[in-house]
């Protein structure tokens, strides 16, 4: 029928399962409004040019909103002032776009705070140890895009490590830290770049990762030599297959993030500004509207506020 | 047998007229043969053709609008200009990974010289250019002196101008509301301009006359044969007289150049200056490059051809999403489309030899 | 007596230009056939036509009064026509002997032949060895070398011992002494004879009308894209035959 | 000028003895330029020794421990496998962009006819390596068939193939302990041993052996000399009677399945079955090609090359990180030695010659 | 009298393979020098070694009495010296003009030429034709045909009429009539012939022994990679020039 309502999803990637969740989420929401949702995506982590065409696209088929997770978020800002000035509403997901105020809406998980949750749990489980851990830096690729910067820095900030450029990793001189090394965020760059830390420093107490395959791949590393039982692994996302593995032991806690949810509430907004024009609002006291980050350890720890593993696996994402 | 030392008079009496036949083929078909043996670039221009029909058939106006027609020709616009530099190359028999790199590098040089020193956008732009050029001379010294393969060369330095570009930029962007009030040069080629809804920007018009005017030094100028025979067979070049060295540096430090232009129209098309644009540009390019009937030996192809094949790719993409497939089956589809605009072209070539 | 091979109304264009012009052409069993012609007349696209390694646009090529299709020279090799091409068809990066056994290579015998596969190099170097020597080519140092690294002889030399010491039913020579030297043209035109001694017939190009006298049964006049004669070396002199050849006499001023 | 007629006879007396010259240059350095000639992937490995060498004097036993070394042994094996189907295809004058997507479909058609369907593994296994030799006759027919550009068809169905493997396995990882537990024959390739220190796989045995059986094959068999000739000339091959159609597509067969054993292999390395693996296989085997001095124009160079060139960079990789250089600079450096590795290969064959 | 063109003591191997042997050569003005010899023998090593193609391992070259140290063709080319390589040195795609006048375009007159740089296409395709016309090269129907679609004779003609139009100091001419017709070797000869009338000295290699004896003023005899005599053609048989060069008969048997 030629006067549904159309609605565009554009994502970093759709190789990333968080992304393949946030689109079942918002394809489910879209369905249950009678909304026609196109979704498109970057090929690799970073493809901006491909986001600027899906949304001239959009524009191009007369969409009435965008739900976007945007690879390089200042750059896009032009391309979503031209849909804004076309009459389309930007929702910016998962990432908020700089300025913030670029996007007529923000839905997204605060990566640094998700960051600073691992950071803190990780300082406490070790305690006095802490002063003297050994930790591996396990980020996402060299370009350093933004949610690996924030990620990475709220962990070092939640350890209670004094940070360099807070928008930048790897500038930090704490002698805790033994070394940054890139992972593209799958199970294969995991395993080498622990490998390569581990060959510089067999003795890493503490490893930091982007994301729970990064982790699952530095966990086959350090088993490989026997030591995946005194290291602690913290990684950031809650998809089911990591909450699976915090249950197993293979990482001590993340931080779960809700995409689904993101993506239902983008689609909702998106359906009623095309009924009334009316905008969403942020959550009360933040220039976003906050989906929320949670903690997902069996391990909890005093101060840091987590939820179980129980509790995780009913609200994972795939 | 007889007397055998004059036999090689007897052929004093020969003809001396130019060999002629009858040509008994001489209708439309045959016409439009010898047409595409003239100008192999056709070929990839009937696929553009045929795929722009068939998407405007399958979405009507949605997609025969002057407004979506000009977006490909903008969505192409980087591809085509980086293609231009990788068409230079490969017609030498070799490859320049480094073309999304040193672009980038370029685009990033333009900006810091602008925001981080003070200098006027012109200086910076100047500077920009000048650094594209020096990486693409490196290149060339490497291959042409070093007689190291062209694969390795541009690999190498992929990595070095990426990771230069990193560590330089600080990964930091620099964005389009600060570009727009303090040097709007830099986005120049973003300018557009709207004839009958059709809209124009003076990159994609960069990009058209870029193409032209090479394709023209290409086939026109000694130093254009001079790149075909260097591709064709570089040690027949060297033996009949063409300082090989010379040709090669030349066509990276052009090749270079182009891309570095490319960064400046990707500031114009992105509006920031973003380190992390282009990391696709390289395999693109040589795609279109293949697509358009460059042959990857060298030697072989036009210009022109290059410009289709961005363009059929371009025609694909957009074609794609607004038939709403989604990015794993544009992917796909795509990847399907690719071999099969390829296989159409070696069919018709086939047919019209 | 039907011809051994044998092609009737061939044509070949290449865009513009026309290579064979409805060209007949036979090679009758036993005989030494001779191809003369001008540069350009188009009889290496002529054997090439009959040889598989072009398709011909029209016409038809009969192998021992049967009509034939070859689709790839493999086809004719496999129906026992050998060919030396004129650009001589070789691998240049890869040694002598994997040239001359290109297709038929010797495997070893017993279990590392049967099993393993393994090629029997020695034995090949030695053929290849001998077959060079036989034409007189006694400045390869390294039977090892590159056949990129040959002297123009010598590569030409490595061809036509290849095609003389596999052709079993009729053996295509495209100007095989072209490149050679005095002595190693000789050997090549005594090759022939014995080739012809144990009944094979042969097609020979060759600019060399002393040599195209001395060997040749028939010799087929080609003169721009068709055979305009067939003369008899024994009837007719060198002077006619270039004067057919090169335009400068009609072919009826001769009682062919 | 005297009779003419029979002055070839004066050849008959002509020596029937092969040339020989005496060498006047015996020593052990000429026989080491023999044996560089003799043996092209004599030069790769002496650039590995030297690498291996400069590490080891810069970092001492941190890099010179059986750990350190059996190591980048591991961490190579992905792309030494890979890289072995990658010299195949290129040494026929091919290059194929789709092995890592054929191995990371195999590994994903792997796990989940084990998992999904609930099939015993060994049947999964065997349709997984099904699964790369048709992805690699694909390939091969199109190639050799249709006669379409390599690149092309590769590049088109490393999208095909990547598309597929993500919408088949929905993105959805299969966690290695699930698969340590009901089917531990996955991850075969991943078993460890240990001598003396040293930590060997089963992955990197087979890497070893399936390099050197491939080199025995080439080297030895009428099918190996057929590759060559192909990638050499693909006409005169053809001309002088080898089947090129029937060489290409067993050889882009064969490449297929070894990227199938590079699937099986990869969840032997990371454990579990993950659909994002392997997006920079194509780019790392085509680099170890190029380093271990297989020339992309086809027909030339050696397949152990390649498995040294695959170790330099891994070497590289290491001992950079060990020497404290960080990501960034590390990712620039690995550039600027790649570079450097080829033109020291380069430089020894100059001075070889 | 000094020579030309000399060459000392040069040296090529390759690899295993001796390809010059402490070779010794000299070229008077305005004379025709033949050099034949066995395939394989040296001859193209040594042409190359004189005319900047490859790099002799030791030895010198002098030009009109002075060492001159060629580093690419082209330097050789620069200092008048045109040489055609018996592998022809053409880039197979391009068209005949274009290959004839590589490295050396006419451009148009007037603003086009100069500041567009545009080539003279219509005035180097009437250059081309005219220059094979000269050569009896009367089947090429397409002047825009690339090379590699020519025949081998067509192609070989091309190649001489390119030396032949351009050489100022010295042409050198590899096998020039090897491909070449009855017609066209007739006509390269008398073109030898004419430039040399014109005072331009020429190196004839060819295994054509009535040519050699017709034009050659000299003949250096090549075997086994070096120079074992010179022989006047005047004074000498062509059998005993063969029986020199395959070894057959000893220099010192021969008054020289
Ligand atoms: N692939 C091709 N494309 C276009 N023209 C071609 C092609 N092959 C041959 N020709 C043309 O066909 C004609 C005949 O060529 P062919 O090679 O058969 O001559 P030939 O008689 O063997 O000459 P030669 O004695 O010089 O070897 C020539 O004019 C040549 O230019
Ligand atoms: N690049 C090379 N590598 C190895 N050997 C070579 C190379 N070039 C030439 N040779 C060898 O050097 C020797 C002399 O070769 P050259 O080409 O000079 O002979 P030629 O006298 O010109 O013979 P022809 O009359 O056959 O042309 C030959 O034995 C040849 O195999
Ligand atoms: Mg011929
Ligand atoms: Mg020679």
């Amino acid at each position: 029928d030629g006067h549904a309502i159309s609605a565009c999803l554009i994502t970093k990637t759709d190789t990333n399962p968080f992304f393949v969740k946030m689109r079942e989420g918002a394809k489910e929401k879209a369905d249950e409004l009678g909304i026609n949702l196109l979704t498109f995506a970057g090929k690799v982590d970073g493809d901006h040019e491909t986001q600027v065409a899906a949304i001239e696209t959009c524009i191009a088929d007369g969409a009435k909103g965008i739900l976007l997770t945007a690879s390089d978020t200042s750059s896009i800002v032009p391309a979503v002032q031209q849909a804004r000035d076309a009459g389309l509403l930007v929702i910016a997901l998962d990432t908020p776009l700089n300025p913030i105020d670029a996007a007529d809406a923000t839905f997204a998980t605060d990566n640094f705070l998700a960051g600073e949750l691992i950071g803190a749990w990780a300082a406490a489980s070790l305690g006095e140890a802490a002063a003297d851990a050994k930790i591996a830096m396990l980020d996402l690729a060299v370009s350093q895009p933004t949610v690996g910067v924030l990620r990475d820095q709220g962990f070092l900030q939640g350890f209670g490590i004094e940070l360099g450029d807070p928008n930048k990793w790897g500038d930090e001189d704490d002698p805790r830290i033994v070394g940054n090394d890139v992972t593209q965020g799958n199970e294969e760059g995991g395993r080498r770049a622990m490998e390569n830390l581990l060959a510089q420093d067999p003795m890493i107490n503490v490893v930091y990762t982007i994301n729970e395959p990064a982790a699952a791949g530095a966990y086959e590393a350090l088993k490989s030599i026997g030591r995946e039982n005194d290291v602690l692994i913290v990684s950031v996302d809650g998809g089911c297959p990591g909450v699976q593995n915090v249950a197993d032991g293979v990482i001590g806690a993340t931080s779960q993030q809700y995409p689904l949810l993101m993506a239902s509430k983008g689609i909702e907004a998106i359906s009623t500004w095309a009924k009334d024009g009316a905008k969403p609002e942020p959550t009360p006291g933040k220039d976003f509207f906050d989906t929320g980050v949670a903690l997902v350890t069996d391990q909890a720890v005093d101060g840091v506020e987590s939820i179980s593993v129980e509790e995780g696996k009913n609200l994972c994402w795939g | 047998m007889s007397a055998s030392d004059n036999y090689e008079a007897a052929s004093a009496g020969a003809s001396d007229r130019v060999a002629e036949f009858e040509d008994t083929r001489r209708g439309p078909v045959q016409k439009f043969h010898h047409a595409l043996h003239q100008t192999p670039s056709l070929v990839p221009l009937i696929v553009l053709v045929l795929s722009i029909a068939v998407f405007g058939v399958l979405l009507g106006s949605k997609f025969f609008s002057p407004f979506a027609l000009t977006l490909i020709l903008q969505q192409v616009q980087i591809v085509g200009i980086v293609g231009a530099a990788q068409s230079l190359v490969i017609l030498t028999a070799g490859i320049d990974l480094s073309v999304g790199a040193i672009m980038v590098l370029s685009s990033v040089v333009m900006g810091q010289f602008t925001f981080r020193y003070g200098l006027p956008p012109e200086v910076a732009i100047a500077a920009g250019l000048m650094c594209g050029t020096l990486m693409g001379f490196i290149n060339g010294f490497l291959v042409a002196r070093m007689k190291l393969p062209p694969f390795i060369v541009t690999l190498g330095m992929w990595q070095i101008v990426l990771a230069t570009n990193f560590l330089y930029s600080a990964n930091e962007t620099i964005r389009s509301q600060e570009i727009a009030t303090s040097a709007p040069l830099l986005q120049l080629f973003g300018t557009k301009f709207n004839i009958a809804g059709a809209v124009f920007t003076v990159g994609v018009i960069f990009m058209v006359l870029l193409v032209l005017i090479l394709a023209y030094v290409l086939r026109h100028t000694a130093w254009g044969r001079h790149v075909y025979a260097v591709g064709d067979d570089p040690e027949a070049a060297e033996l009949s007289g063409v300082n090989v060295t010379r040709t090669l540096i030349t066509v990276y430090m052009l090749s270079g150049l182009i891309c570095a232009f490319a960064g400046w129209a990707l500031i114009g098309r992105i509006g920031s200056v973003s380190p992390t644009s282009g990391q696709l540009a390289n395999i693109e390019s040589i795609t279109a490059v293949v697509i358009g009937g460059i042959s990857l030996f060298g030697g072989r192809g036009s210009i022109l051809g290059m410009l289709f094949g961005a363009l059929i790719v371009g025609v694909f993409s957009l074609g794609l999403r607004l038939l709403g497939a989604d990015a794993q089956w544009t992917y796909l589809l795509i990847g399907v489309l690719i071999i099969l605009a390829v296989a159409v072209d070696q069919w018709i070539r086939k047919v019209a030899a | 007596m039907t011809p051994i091979l044998e092609g009737k109304g061939l044509v070949k264009r290449y865009g513009r230009v026309t290579a064979l012009d409805n060209c007949d052409f036979d090679l009758m069993p036993g005989e030494i056939l001779a191809v003369i012609g001008d540069n350009g007349a188009g009889k290496s696209t002529l054997i090439k036509a009959v040889s598989g390694a072009v398709a011909p646009d029209a016409g038809e090529v009969f192998l021992e009064g049967a009509p034939v299709r070859f689709h790839s020279p493999i086809d004719a090799r496999n129906a026992g026509i050998e060919t030396v091409y004129q650009t001589l068809a070789m691998s240049p990066a890869l040694s002598i002997a994997d040239n001359m056994f290109m297709g038929r290579e010797l495997r070893k015998p017993g279990f590392r032949g049967s099993i393993l596969r393994q090629l029997d190099r020695s034995t090949m170097e030695r053929i290849a060895r001998e077959k060079l020597s036989e034409l007189g080519l006694m400045t390869i140092q390294n039977i090892n070398q590159a056949v990129e690294t040959l002297s123009g002889g010598q590569r030409q030399g490595v061809a036509v011992a290849r095609a003389a010491a596999f052709g079993s039913k009729v053996i295509i020579l495209d100007e095989p002494t072209a490149a050679l030297g005095v002595k190693e043209s000789r050997r090549v035109l005594d090759l022939i004879q014995d080739v012809r001694a144990r009944g094979i017939p042969i097609i020979l190009i060759s600019h060399n009308m002393p040599h195209v006298f001395e060997v040749a049964d028939r010799i087929h006049v080609h003169r721009l894209g068709k055979r305009i004669c067939v003369v008899d070396p024994k009837a007719c002199t060198m002077s006619d035959a270039v004067a057919l050849m090169t335009g400068a006499m009609e072919p009826n001023e001769i009682a062919a």
